[in-house]
């Protein structure tokens, strides 16, 4: 089972770990992540422009990926697009797995190409001013841990 | 018709707009003459990728655009 | 937050994790593992028991060093005791936290401690007969990881 | 009054039960020699920790348990 979406609405974590726990009632485990705006730093608003003909194919590519690294049941990537408010959800990976190590490494794998490999652009409203953000050296070195791992 | 070219994320600004229809056919010179001097420096760097009707050229002065296509430059996307 | 509990009735993990979102507004993120008795392998039954001077305990010590290694602004463990059916959750591990590598490897942490330094004793019961299961070496390889690493 | 022993996990069913009061006090070798030759064996095995009144004791041979005391035999927990 793969459900790989973008959504320009806000869409609700729960309902579909619960679907995608429906769908895998042989695995062990499910391991998720949900980011979302962060309440509290003077962000208004956020908003994430994405390139329709390369991001869906390039998050379908990676949920292709985590699947052939790790022995998973079911994987769910939904990332938000368009504007949204402090405390909504940008994006779930949702990884359901007999072994709970492939579905925590699922998501995390999933996680680090979505922040610094998937055609996303950010932009933070702070006191009536959008500023770009920009790619984080952080990111990419969480990325490269990847490549230098046969698993 | 003609060659159309986005500006994604940050470069929507740098352009004044999201987009904008020129003249096909279009190469890689054709385009950097277009856009205007500061804004060719910045597309020149190794950072910016260039798509052209959805795919993603290796290498991106090899640019050939004819009518109806659509050339989707990328600047480094978001972290955080 | 912290929200330590062993629970000898089925709970609600989205109930859970949306408590702890709810009370970490600043986090970026919230990581979450949720393990369950599994289906269609012939376990008509699973009975987890514990001994409750030490078990509790050991959570709350568990906990405070997931504390100490990763920068989180909550954590939730429950986890179920006594009987449960095949689809029954036994176990929740959910934090939340600025980075979201903080809480997935928090998470990753807890889980390899629970199945392996924690005091659980697991049977089944297949076709009536109820059987131990043993220790896996494979837990004891996760948990090892921990030990290499300064972070 | 009197010691408890606990058997936790698998040893329950090697006792043949999940606890049983002993006269106090009691030390390892009046623990193994209470519960048979059998169990002692596997009593006496690395992996099987001693914890009395609710602290896991460094060396299980030092065990001293008196009167109200309980003493609990952990055998190695389960993974999967």
């Amino acid at each position: 089972m793969r459900d790989i979406r973008l959504v320009a609405e806000p869409f609700d974590p729960n309902a579909e770990i619960d679907a995608l726990a429906m769908a895998t009632p042989d695995a062990g485990g499910i391991a998720s992540f949900v980011g979302k705006v962060r309440c509290g730093e003077g962000v208004e608003a956020l908003e994430l422009s994405h390139y329709e003909p390369l991001t869906l194919p390039g998050m379908e590519a990676l949920a292709a990926s985590a699947e052939a690294r790790f022995a998973l049941d079911g994987l769910v990537v939904i990332h938000r697009v368009g504007a949204m408010e402090p405390g909504e959800n940008i994006v779930l990976v949702s990884a359901a797995a007999r072994h709970r190590r492939d579905a925590i490494e699922a998501v995390d794998f999933c996680m680090d190409h979505l922040k610094s490999a998937a055609w996303f652009w950010k932009r933070e409203n702070r006191a009536g001013e959008w500023h770009w953000i920009e790619p984080r050296a952080e990111d990419h070195s969480d990325l490269a841990r990847w490549a230098d791992k046969s698993h | 018709m003609a060659v159309t070219i986005l500006f994604l994320g940050p470069l929507r600004d740098l352009a004044g707009g999201a987009s904008r229809d020129v003249a096909a056919p279009l190469d890689w010179s054709g385009l950097l003459d277009n856009v205007g001097e500061d804004l060719a420096d910045v597309l020149k760097g190794e950072r910016i990728h260039v798509a052209l009707s959805g795919k993603v050229l290796i290498d991106k002065a090899a640019l050939y655009a004819a009518d109806g296509d659509e050339v989707a430059l990328l600047p480094p996307v978001s972290g955080g």
